[in-house]
């Protein structure tokens, strides 16, 4: 179980490697990895994620602990990288592991519903005709809905 | 004491990151009532609350709530991480 | 687009990023992995896959052209295994690559769901005791109800 | 000439993986009745049909299916891939 939320690039494929490397425990792994999108007329030139230290860690730890709660994980991992990027720079993952695919899925679904509009990260895109801060989707906000308890 | 934080267009708009102040607000809505009535630039940033979140003690939480004993009280639009 | 089906192991983590690496059309990427899991009991010696070298490739395929007509991918991976493999070796994996998370997510689902029960692999588990044939399960048949068109 | 295939333990208790079998039978059923009545071991593999799957020329097909003008036709278990 970790959360790391850092400057750093980090290694997709060794952290995926690392977490279910050997896992005879739990037959399912489900990673997502959010990667920097180049905008539809192609003239991204950067990508600035501002952060909220402190409350960050805090978010994203609830949030874990909640998908914990709800389902049978072995192990969970969830890397959020802040500051610039580029498009096809990798900016977070989130990793699951269960002996169950269903609960592998579902967890990491609700990780990343919960993160996209729970977690403190704010976008901000530059192209050469300036800069504006990614607006949040009503998409996302209405994802939140299945997860609510009966 | 309490520690205001400003993140995004909201930090932009008022033009600096995070300020102290000492405060008698009973609620959140109270404090943005007080610092709207200081400048323009905070008038402006919270012109429209429906556009914002606040979080108080790194807590999501509504604007109704009390600031009783709270020592940090963080303005932002709705996040955009993942 | 790609279905592999081999004897030897595959790198989970050179796949994945291989796969991610880079995308800038496809801001989510999801993976999934299955593991040879232990027993309830610890006794697993070992397992061996049998498949049907043909049909495999041509029921993978089908269902990988299937998820690409259902949804916006970009990319789409498929890896699986035959032989002998002992717990926590990695038995197969998919990946899938799509401008948006729900689309990534489902199609893996989907890839999984019909992987389980539509494409010719059988499973047969090694202890000290002897060797048994893995049961399908009625959940996982169950499972691919909820893909069916209205 | 239709090649006939069995996997897993279909093949196991038949004994063989494959083989080639010059055949008037019209559907996969008729197919299946004449290689119970052939050998035990084949009345023991198809005396369940509820607990096989079949494929014809290498699609998942139901039991009903013609054979005419099919190359091989495939008995195994419900698959348990994954």
């Amino acid at each position: 179980m970790a959360v790391r939320v850092q400057h750093e690039p980090f290694d997709f494929g060794a952290e995926a490697n690392a977490f279910a490397a050997g896992r005879s425990d739990a037959g399912a792994v489900v990673t997502f990895t959010g990667i920097v999108r180049d905008l539809a007329r192609g003239d991204l030139d950067r990508m600035e994620i501002e952060h909220y230290p402190g409350m960050t860690e805090r978010a994203l730890g609830g949030i874990e602990a909640e998908a914990r709660a709800r389902w049978d994980l072995r192990d969970c991992l969830i890397i959020h990288r802040f500051g610039t990027m580029v498009p096809g720079d990798m900016i977070m993952m989130v990793a699951t592991a269960s002996p169950h695919r269903a609960d592998a899925f579902q967890a990491a679904e609700f990780l990343m519903d919960y993160l996209k509009s729970r977690a403190p990260f704010w976008k901000k895109e530059y192209t050469r005709d300036g800069a504006l801060w990614v607006d949040s989707k009503d998409a996302d906000e209405a994802a939140l809905g299945r997860w609510a308890k009966g | 004491m309490i520690e205001i934080l400003y993140f995004a267009w909201v930090r932009e708009r008022i033009g600096l990151p995070k300020e102290r102040l000492e405060t008698s607000a009973a609620t959140v809505a109270d404090l943005v009532e007080e610092l709207k009535a200081r400048e323009e630039r905070y008038a402006a940033a919270f012109a429209d609350l429906t556009a914002l979140r606040v979080a108080v003690d790194q807590e999501l939480t509504e604007f109704d709530a009390p600031l009783d004993g709270v020592r940090e009280v963080a303005f932002f639009p709705p996040m955009t991480g993942g």
